[in-house]
C-alpha cells in the first residue's frame, strides 16, 4: 500500500464523515460548515488523482465563493430551525433505505458488474518535466471545447442577472424622483382652461 | 365504351372542394348566389358522375380512370385514383345525396349558411376521394381529413348536446382509424423489405404476410372499420351523433359515411388479410348478428325519431357486414365451394347503396318534421297524416323500404345477404331473418305513432305539407328507391368482375 | 298462344290505374278514380278470362317466360316472369272476378268517404300485387306479391287512420305476417340453397337434390332437409292465410273497410298461403312430417277457430271467423295432399265468402255502420236482395247440397277421411265437427241479422247494460264490445272529420237513435248478386275436372301413396252421383243439425244462449276471449320484445357499453389523472423523491437486467 | 495506485449519503441545496477518475463546467430562496405547494 493510497482512504473516510455531517447537523451553520470541510477533503483527494487544477478551483470557487453565498444566506435569513427539522425522523428510514439501495447498486455496478473493469488503464506514462494540469486542460479548453466555455460563460452571466432580478427590490412607501417624467411633462399637463358662459345678471329664466 | 381521357376523378374530388373554398371566401352576405353556386356544384358533380357509371367498364375487375402523380416522394406515396365496381357505385351514391342534401338545407339553415354549405362540400369531395384513392396514404389522409368538416358540422349547427356528440363521434372513429394507419405503416415497411417501398393498396393486397402478422393487421383493421361502419358493441356514438347532427349532417353519416366502414371491409380486410379473415370471420359474422338483432331490439324503445333511424342503420348495417364475411364459412361447410360468396357480397353492397338511399330519406322525413315542429320526439307527433298527406305518403314508403319491403331497394340487400347465409348456416339466416320482423316492428310502430292516428296535438294541427322543395328531396328519393328495389340488375352488373375477383382473391391463401 | 303483352296488360292494367286513382285522384275525381280502376280491372278480368279459355278450350300452351332480369347474382338468376297454367288461370280469373265486383260494390259502400279515390287506388293496388303472385314463375316474384299484398293489405286496414284501433290492428296484422313471411323467406333461403335456383320449373326439376340432404339445425339432430324447407314455406302461409298460432292478426283485420275485408281477408289474400302451398306441391310431397304438420295445424285452425265464432256478436267478426275456419279447411285438405280439393274450396270459398262479407256490409250499410248483431234483427223485409243472396252464401257455407261449398267441403272431408298420414284422424275429427260448428254459427248470424225481433230501434247507446240478457253474449262481452262501439262510434266520424264538406251529407247518417234500415243501392247489390251465381253453381259445374278430371294435371304433384283425391275419385258418377252419395254419410246431417240447433236457440228460445253461456261460463269465457291468444301475445312478444328492448339499450347500450366501456374509460383516465395529480403535490421534496426513487429503480433493472 | 473501484465506490457512498440528505432535511431549502452540491461532487468524483484512468482530461473539462453550472444554479437557487423569504417568512418547504396541480 503505498502513500498515496494511505492517504486516499484517510481522506476518503474523513470525507465520508464529514459528508454525514452535512446532513445530519441540526443547524444550518454547521452543515454549511461540513460542506467546507467535504471541499477540502475533496481538493485534496483529486490532488491525489491528478486533477490539480480542479482542486484548487474547487477550493477557490466553491469553498471562496459558493460557500460564503450559503453561510451569507443562512445567516441573513432567521430560520427557524425548530420548524424546519421537525419530521427530520420521518423519512429517514426511506432515505436510510434509498440511500443503502443506491450504495449497493453502485456497488454491484462497479464490482459484479465490473464496469470500468474493462477499460485498460492507459499505461501512466510519467509526467513528463514542465507538465502542467492547467496547461493541458486550457489548451483543451480554449482549443476543443471554446464553445461550451463560451456557453458556460453565459450561463454565469445568467445566473448573475437572474440572481440580481430576483433579489432586487423596491419598497413600498418609499418615494422616488421621477427624472424622466419631470423633463417630458408639457403644460396642457398642468393646466387646464375651462370656457364658461358668462353670467349676466337678471337675463331671462330657462324654460 | 368510351374512354375519358380527362382526369374525371380528379375533378370529381376538386370541384365539390373548390366550390366549398369558394363559398368560404363568397361568405354568408352573398348566401343568395352561394346557395345556386352549391347547388350547382353539387349538380355538376353528380352529372359527372353519371358518365363514370355510363363509362364503365362492366367487364374487368381491374382499376378504371386511373390517375397516377408523385405525392410524397419520400415515402414512394402516390396521388392514385381510380374505382372499380365497389367504389364506383359509392361514388354515384355520394354525388347523388349531396345536392339532396343542399336542397334540403336551402331555407332552413341560417346560422353561418356558406360554411354550412362549404363544410358539405368538402366532406363531399373528401369522400369522394376516399371510395377513389388507390394510394393507402391517400386514403388514410383523406379519411381523416373526413372527419374534421363532419365534426365541424355537428359541432355547429348540431342540437343542444353536441359538444358531447361530436367528441364521442370524434374519439371512437378516430381511436379506430389510429390503429389502422398502425397496420399501414407497417406493411409499407414490409413492402420496403420486400424490395419496393409502397403504399399502393394493391401492393398490400399483393403482399405475403403470416398468420400473425395478419391477425394484427386485421384486428388494427377491424378497430377502424367496425366503429365506421358502426358494427356492435362499437356503434354507441352513432345514435348521439345522429341526434345532435342537423339534418343533412345525419343524411351523409347515415348515408355515405357509414359506408367507408363497409368499403374498407371489402378493400383492405379481406383482401390484404385474407387468412385472418378466416381465422377471424366468427367474430365478425357473430357481431353482426348481435348487431341485427340486439340493435333491432333497441330500436324498438326509442322515443327519439332520429335515434330510431340510427339505432335501425345499425341493423341494416350489420347485414353488410354478415354479407361480407360469410365466403369463409361457406368454404368450410360446402367443403371449398365458393357459390354464395359472391353472393353475400353482392347482397352487402346492395344493402349499402340501399341504405344510403333509404336511411337518408328516413332523415330527410324526420327533417322536415323537425324543421316544422323542433321536436324530434315520437311523441310529440301523431296523425300527422291528416295534415301532411304528401308526407305520410313518403314516410310510409321509406317506412316500408326500411322494414324491407319487396319492389323497395331495402329488400334487394337483405334477400341476397339471407340467401347466402342459409347457405352457410341455417341459424345464420334464422337471425338475419328475424330483421323481416323486428325491421318492420320498429319501422312501422314509428310510422303508426307519427304517422297514423287522430291528430294528437296543435302541433300537428298547424303542419303544413311539404313545400317544393322537400317534395323534389323526397321525391328523387322514392323514384331512386324504387328503381333500385324494381330494378337491380344494373348495379349488379356493374359489380360482377369485381365481386369475383375479390372472391377469387379471399380463397386464396397468403400463407 | 298467350302473348306476353296479354298478360302484361292484365298485370299493368291494375297497377296504372291505382297509379291514376292514387297520384291524380284529385285531378280526375271521384268519379275519375272508380272509372279509371273499375276499367283496369275489367281488362284484367276480361282477359284473364281470356286466357283461361285459350287454355282450357283452345289448348294453348303453358306460359312459362321472362319479363326481365331482376338481377343476377353469383350464377343466381332472378327474373321477373310469368308462369300462366290452369292453376294461375283459375287463381286470375277468381281474383279480378271478385276485385271487380268488390270495386263495383266500393262506389256504393264508400260513397261518403272522404278517402274514396285512395281506397280505389289501394283496391286496385291489391289486384295488382295479388296477380304478380299468381302470376310469379319464381320465388322471388311471389315473394314480392305476397309482401305487396301485404302492405296493401296492412293500408287497407288502416285506412280509416285516425282510428286508434283501425292504426293498432295494421300495425298487428303486418307484423304477425312479417313473422310468416320470416319462415317463408328462410324456405326460399333453403331452396335456393340446394337447387341453385329460384325458378319454379328448375326448383321442380331438381327436388330430389333437395331430398337427398339433411341438415343440423341443432347439433345432433338431423332433419331432412326438404323438411325443413316445407315447413319454413308452411311457416309463411300459416302467416298470410291465418293458422293458427299466426291467425291474431285476421279478426282484428276487420277494422279495415267491409270491401276489403270481402277482397283481401276473405276471397284471395288470405288464400295465398294455401295457393302457394299448392304451387309448391311437388315439393311437399316428398316429406310425409312437413305435410303432417299442415294438417294438424289446418285441423285445428277450423275447428277451434270456428268455435270462437260461436260467440262473437260484431256481424264482420263471425265471418271473419269463419274464414279462419275455413282456411283451415283447405289447409287441412294440403295437409292429405288434397290439393286440388283446397284450390277448388278456395275458389268456392272466394265466391261465397266474398258474398257473405259483402252482404254483411250491405247490412252495415243498411244499419247505417251498425255492426253489433244484437242491434239487428228482422232485417229480412227491409234488405229482400241482401237477405236472399246472403242466405245463399250461408248454405253454400254450410255445405247444403247442390251449392258449390257443398262440393269442395265434402269433398274436402272425404279426402281427409281416406287419407292415412300421420295426424289424419285428428284432422278428420276436426273437419267433422267443424261442419256442426259452421252451420251454427251461420245460422246465427242470419237469424240474429234478419230474422227475429227488430232490436234496432231500441235506443242504441245503452244497449250494452241491458239488452243483453237475451243473448248469448252477456256480461262476459261488456268490457270487450263497448270499445269495439266505441271505436265505431269515433271512426264514423273521425273519417268524415278531416273532409268538413261531407259532414252535412253525414247528417242522416248519424247512428245513434233508432234507425231506419233500408235496401242499399245498386251498385251494392249488384255484386251481391254477381257472386251469389257462382256461390250457387260453380261447384257443381268444377268439380268434375277440379278434381277429378285433368284440369290440374301437370300443375300439381300428388305422390302415389298419398293421392286421397284420386282413391275417391274411383266412385266419381257425376254432380248428382256425388250429392246422393252425401246422404249416406254423417257429415251433411251435422249440418243441418247446426242449422237446426241455430234455430232452436236464436228464433224459438232466444232466452237460452244466456243460459247456456251462464252454465258454461269457463269456457265461454275462453271463447269470448278467444282462448287468450291475444292477451298471450301482447303479454309475451309485444311486452316482452319491448321489455328485452329496454334492457338491452338500458343495460347494454346505456349502461355497459357507453357507461362502462365508453364513459368508463373516459371516467378511468379522469380518475387516474386524479390520482397523477396528487403526485402533483407541488412540493419539491416530493419530486426529489420522485427523481430519486426512479433513478434507483432504473439502476436496479441496469443491475439485475 | 488509487484503484478505479475505490474512488468510484467512495463517488457512490458520497452520492448516497446526499440522497439520504434529501430525505433528511426535506423541508429545509438550504439543507437541500447544499445535499445537492455534494452530489454534483460525487458526480465530479467519477468524472475525474475516469479522466486519469483513460488519460483523457476531457472528464475534467466537465467537471469544470459543472462546477460552473452548480456555481450558476445555487446563486440562483439561493436568490430564489432569499425572495421567497420575503414573501413567506419561511423556507419550510411544506409551505411551497403552489405548484401543486
Amino acid at each position: 500500500m503505498s502513500i498515496t493510497e494511505i492517504l486516499f482512504y484517510a481522506f476518503s473516510g474523513v470525507l465520508l464523515v464529514s459528508a454525514i455531517g452535512v446532513i445530519t447537523a441540526r443547524n444550518p451553520v454547521h452543515a454549511a460548515l461540513f460542506l467546507v470541510f467535504s471541499f477540502f477533503n475533496s481538493a485534496v483527494l483529486w490532488i491525489l488523482l491528478e486533477a490539480e487544477f480542479l482542486a484548487i478551483v474547487l477550493v477557490l470557487v466553491y469553498v471562496g465563493a459558493v460557500m460564503v453565498l450559503f453561510l451569507f444566506v443562512v445567516m441573513m435569513l432567521d430560520v427557524k430551525i425548530a420548524e424546519v427539522r421537525e419530521g427530520f425522523t420521518r423519512y429517514a428510514p426511506l432515505g436510510i433505505l434509498i440511500a443503502l439501495i443506491v450504495v449497493a447498486e453502485i456497488g454491484s455496478v462497479v464490482f459484479v458488474k465490473t464496469l470500468g473493469q474493462e477499460v485498460t488503464p492507459v499505461t501512466q506514462v510519467a509526467a513528463e518535466a514542465g507538465y502542467s494540469n492547467t496547461g493541458a486542460l486550457g489548451e483543451l479548453l480554449y482549443t476543443k471545447y471554446l464553445y461550451p466555455f463560451e456557453l458556460a460563460a453565459v450561463i454565469l452571466l445568467l445566473a448573475i442577472v437572474a440572481a440580481i432580478v430576483l433579489t432586487m427590490r423596491r419598497r413600498a412607501g418609499l418615494k422616488q424622483q421621477d427624472i424622466g417624467a419631470q423633463v417630458s411633462v408639457r403644460a396642457q399637463d398642468r393646466i387646464r382652461v375651462v370656457k364658461m358662459p358668462p353670467v349676466i345678471e337678471g337675463g331671462e329664466k330657462q324654460s | 365504351m368510351s374512354t375519358i381521357t380527362w382526369p374525371i376523378l380528379s375533378v370529381l374530388m376538386w370541384l365539390p372542394i373548390a366550390g366549398g373554398v369558394a363559398m368560404i371566401l363568397l361568405g354568408d352576405k352573398g348566401i343568395a348566389a352561394g346557395r345556386w353556386i352549391a347547388l350547382i356544384t353539387t349538380a355538376v358533380t353528380f352529372g359527372i358522375s353519371t358518365l363514370l357509371w355510363t363509362n364503365f367498364d362492366t367487364t374487368t375487375a381491374a382499376m378504371q380512370f386511373v390517375e397516377e402523380r408523385t405525392w410524397i416522394p419520400l415515402f414512394n406515396s402516390y396521388y392514385a385514383l381510380g374505382v372499380d365496381g365497389f367504389a364506383m357505385p359509392l361514388i354515384v351514391l355520394t354525388a347523388f345525396i349531396t345536392p339532396l342534401v343542399v336542397i334540403a338545407g336551402w331555407s332552413v339553415i341560417d346560422k353561418r349558411p356558406a360554411q354550412y354549405y362549404a363544410a358539405f362540400l368538402i366532406l363531399e369531395g373528401l369522400m369522394i376521394g376516399v371510395f377513389a384513392s388507390l394510394d393507402a396514404l391517400l386514403f388514410y389522409v383523406l379519411w381523416e381529413a373526413m372527419l374534421i368538416p363532419m365534426f365541424i358540422i355537428i359541432g355547429i349547427w348540431g342540437g343542444p348536446r353536441r359538444v358531447y356528440a361530436t367528441i364521442k363521434f370524434f374519439l371512437y372513429t378516430f381511436l379506430g382509424s389510429v390503429l389502422m394507419l398502425v397496420s399501414l405503416i407497417y406493411m409499407y415497411l414490409q413492402t420496403c423489405d420486400a424490395g419496393q417501398c409502397s403504399y399502393a393498396i394493391a401492393d398490400f393486397q399483393r403482399l405475403p404476410l403470416g398468420l400473425n402478422e395478419q391477425l394484427f393487421i386485421f384486428v388494427a383493421f377491424l378497430a377502424a372499420f367496425a366503429v365506421k361502419v358502426p358494427m356492435w358493441p362499437v356503434h354507441t356514438w352513432l345514435p348521439d351523433a345522429h341526434v345532435e347532427a342537423p339534418t343533412g349532417g345525419s343524411v351523409i353519416l347515415a348515408a355515405i359515411m357509414l359506408k367507408m366502414g363497409g368499403y374498407g371491409f371489402l378493400r383492405f380486410s379481406l383482401p390484404i388479410t385474407p387468412d385472418a379473415s378466416d381465422t377471424l370471420d366468427w367474430l365478425v359474422i357473430s357481431l353482426s348478428l348481435i348487431g341485427v338483432v340486439y340493435i333491432g331490439f333497441v330500436a324498438l324503445v326509442q322515443q327519439d325519431m332520429k335515434k330510431l333511424i340510427a339505432y335501425s342503420s345499425i341493423a341494416h348495417m350489420g347485414f353488410v357486414t354478415l354479407g361480407s364475411f360469410l365466403t369463409f364459412e361457406l368454404m368450410r361447410v360446402n367443403s371449398g365451394d365458393t357459390t354464395g360468396a359472391a353472393m353475400g357480397i353482392d347482397g352487402a353492397m346492395v344493402q349499402m347503396i340501399s341504405h344510403g338511399l333509404i336511411s337518408g330519406a328516413m332523415f330527410f322525413c324526420v327533417g322536415v318534421l323537425y324543421d316544422r315542429v323542433h321536436s324530434r320526439e315520437i311523441s310529440s307527433y301523431g296523425g300527422v297524416v291528416n295534415t301532411m298527406p304528401i308526407f305520410a305518403a313518403f314516410m310510409v314508403l321509406f317506412g316500408m323500404a326500411n322494414s324491407g319491403l319487396p319492389a323497395t331497394s331495402g329488400f334487394v340487400g337483405e334477400f341476397l345477404v339471407i340467401l347466402a347465409s342459409f347457405r352457410a348456416d341455417f341459424w345464420y339466416a334464422f337471425l338475419a331473418g328475424l330483421t323481416l320482423i323486428l325491421g318492420a316492428a320498429y319501422t312501422l310502430w314509428l310510422v303508426k305513432r307519427v304517422v297514423f292516428g287522430p291528430v294528437a296535438n296543435h302541433h300537428v294541427a298547424e303542419l303544413t305539407d311539404v313545400n317544393g322543395r322537400e317534395f323534389l328531396v323526397l321525391g328523387v328519393l322514392a323514384l331512386a328507391v324504387l328503381g333500385l328495389g324494381l330494378w337491380p340488375a344494373p348495379l349488379l352488373d356493374v359489380m360482377r368482375p369485381t365481386v369475383e375477383n375479390l372472391v377469387q382473391q379471399i380463397t386464396v391463401s397468403k400463407l | 298462344m298467350i302473348s306476353q303483352s296479354v298478360l302484361l296488360t292484365i298485370v299493368l292494367a291494375p297497377l296504372l290505374a291505382a297509379i291514376l286513382a292514387g297520384l291524380a285522384g284529385k285531378v280526375i275525381g271521384r268519379a275519375g278514380a272508380h272509372t279509371v280502376t273499375i276499367a283496369g280491372v275489367a281488362i284484367a278480368f276480361g282477359l284473364s278470362a281470356y286466357v283461361l279459355k285459350l287454355l282450357l278450350v283452345d289448348g294453348a300452351p303453358i306460359v312459362n317466360q321472362t319479363v326481365y332480369t331482376w338481377l343476377v347474382s353469383d350464377g343466381i338468376r332472378m327474373e321477373v316472369g310469368f308462369l300462366v297454367d290452369n292453376l294461375s288461370a283459375m287463381m286470375m280469373t277468381v281474383v279480378t272476378f271478385v276485385s271487380l265486383c268488390v270495386h263495383v260494390y266500393t262506389i256504393g259502400y264508400m260513397k261518403e268517404d272522404p278517402g274514396y279515390q285512395r281506397f280505389f287506388a289501394y283496391i286496385s293496388l291489391f289486384t295488382f300485387s295479388m296477380l304478380m303472385l299468381v302470376m310469379s314463375n319464381n320465388f322471388m316474384q311471389l315473394f314480392f306479391g305476397w309482401e305487396a299484398v301485404g302492405v296493401v293489405s296492412y293500408l287497407l286496414i288502416g285506412f280509416w287512420y285516425t282510428r286508434p284501433s283501425a292504426i293498432f290492428a295494421n300495425l298487428k296484422a303486418f307484423l304477425v305476417n312479417r313473422v310468416g313471411d320470416f319462415g317463408f323467406v328462410l324456405g326460399i333461403a333453403g331452396v335456393a340453397y340446394y337447387t341453385g335456383s329460384l325458378d319454379y320449373a328448375t326448383v321442380f326439376d331438381a327436388r330430389d337434390a333437395i331430398v337427398a340432404n339433411t341438415m343440423e339445425i341443432f347439433p345432433g339432430v338431423e332433419w331432412q332437409a326438404i323438411t325443413v324447407v316445407c315447413i319454413c314455406l308452411f311457416v309463411g302461409a300459416m302467416g298470410k292465410s291465418a293458422q293458427v298460432p299466426l291467425h291474431v292478426w285476421l279478426p282484428d283485420s276487420m277494422e279495415g273497410p267491409t270491401p276489403i275485408s270481402a277482397l283481401i281477408h276473405a276471397a284471395t289474400m288470405v288464400t295465398a298461403g294455401i295457393f302457394m302451398v299448392a304451387r309448391m306441391s311437388p315439393l311437399f310431397e316428398l316429406s310425409e312430417v312437413a305435410l303432417s304438420t299442415v294438417l294438424v295445424i289446418g285441423a285445428t285452425t277450423a275447428f277451434f277457430m270456428g268455435l270462437l265464432g260461436l260467440v262473437n256478436n260484431d256481424i264482420k267478426r263471425v265471418v271473419a271467423y269463419s274464414t279462419l275456419s275455413q282456411l283451415g279447411y283447405m289447409t287441412v285438405a294440403l295437409g292429405v295432399s288434397a290439393y286440388a280439393g283446397a284450390l277448388f274450396h278456395l275458389m268456392t270459398h272466394a265466391f261465397f265468402k266474398a258474398l257473405l262479407f259483402l252482404a254483411a256490409g250491405s247490412v252495415i250499410i243498411g244499419m247505417h255502420h251498425e255492426q253489433d248483431m244484437r242491434k239487428m234483427g228482422g232485417l229480412k223485409k227491409y234488405m229482400p236482395i241482401t237477405y236472399w243472396t246472403s242466405a245463399i252464401g250461408t248454405l253454400a257455407l254450410i255445405g247444403f247440397p247442390g251449392t258449390s261449398g257443398f262440393f269442395s267441403k265434402d269433398a274436402l272431408i272425404e279426402a281427409v277421411h281416406a287419407s292415412h298420414i300421420p295426424g289424419a284422424t285428428y284432422a278428420y275429427w276436426c273437419v267433422f265437427l267443424g261442419v256442426f260448428i259452421t252451420a251454427f254459427y251461420s245460422f246465427r248470424l242470419v237469424f240474429m241479422t234478419f230474422h227475429g225481433p227488430e232490436r234496432f230501434r231500441e235506443v242504441s247507446h245503452e244497449s250494452h247494460g241491458e239488452s243483453n240478457s237475451t243473448h248469448l253474449t252477456s256480461d262476459a262481452d261488456a268490457g270487450h264490445e263497448p270499445d269495439t262501439h266505441a271505436d265505431h262510434g269515433a271512426a264514423a266520424h273521425g273519417h268524415h272529420a278531416p273532409a268538413g264538406a261531407h259532414a252535412v251529407a253525414h247528417d242522416d247518417h248519424g247512428h245513434h237513435g233508432p234507425v231506419e234500415p233500408h235496401e242499399s243501392p245498386w251498385v251494392v247489390t249488384l255484386p251481391l248478386i254477381l257472386l251469389a251465381i257462382p256461390s250457387l253453381f260453380i261447384g257443381a259445374v268444377t268439380i268434375g275436372p277440379m278434381l277429378f278430371g285433368d284440369f290440374f294435371n301437370g300443375v300439381l304433384f300428388v305422390n302415389e301413396e298419398h293421392n286421397v283425391l284420386g282413391h275417391i275419385g274411383e266412385e266419381w258418377h257425376g254432380p248428382l252421383g256425388f250429392i246422393l252419395h252425401a246422404f249416406q254419410q254423417p257429415a251433411i246431417y251435422l249440418a243441418f243439425a247446426g242449422w237446426a240447433a241455430a234455430w232452436f236457440l236464436y228464433i224459438k228460445r232466444p232466452d237460452l244462449p244466456a243460459v247456456i253461456a251462464g252454465k258454461f261460463s269457463a269456457l265461454y269465457h275462453l271463447f269470448a276471449k278467444k282462448f287468450y291468444f291475444d292477451e298471450i301475445y301482447q303479454a309475451v312478444f309485444a311486452r316482452g320484445s319491448v321489455g328485452l328492448g329496454t334492457a338491452l339499450w338500458r343495460v347494454g347500450d346505456v349502461a355497459l357499453i357507453d357507461g362502462a366501456a365508453v364513459n368508463g374509460s373516459a371516467r378511468a383516465v379522469g380518475w387516474l389523472s386524479g390520482v397523477m395529480r396528487r403526485l402533483q403535490s407541488g412540493y419539491l421534496y416530493h419530486y426529489a423523491f420522485a427523481m430519486i426513487i426512479g433513478l434507483s429503480v432504473l439502476l436496479a433493472w441496469y443491475v439485475l437486467r | 495506485m488509487i484503484s478505479l473501484n475505490f474512488v468510484l465506490m467512495l463517488a457512490g457512498i458520497l452520492f448516497a449519503l446526499s440522497v439520504a440528505g434529501i430525505f433528511l432535511n426535506r423541508k429545509n431549502v438550504i439543507l437541500l441545496l447544499m445535499c445537492i452540491e455534494l452530489m454534483l461532487l460525487a458526480v465530479n468524483f467519477n468524472f475525474i477518475a475516469f479522466a486519469r484512468q483513460l488519460g483523457d482530461l476531457g472528464g475534467q473539462v466537465f467537471v469544470f463546467f459543472i462546477l460552473t453550472v452548480a456555481a450558476a444554479e445555487s446563486a440562483i437557487g439561493l436568490a430564489i430562496l432569499v425572495v421567497l423569504f420575503r414573501e413567506r417568512k419561511s423556507i419550510n418547504v411544506e409551505q411551497l405547494d403552489t405548484m401543486k396541480g
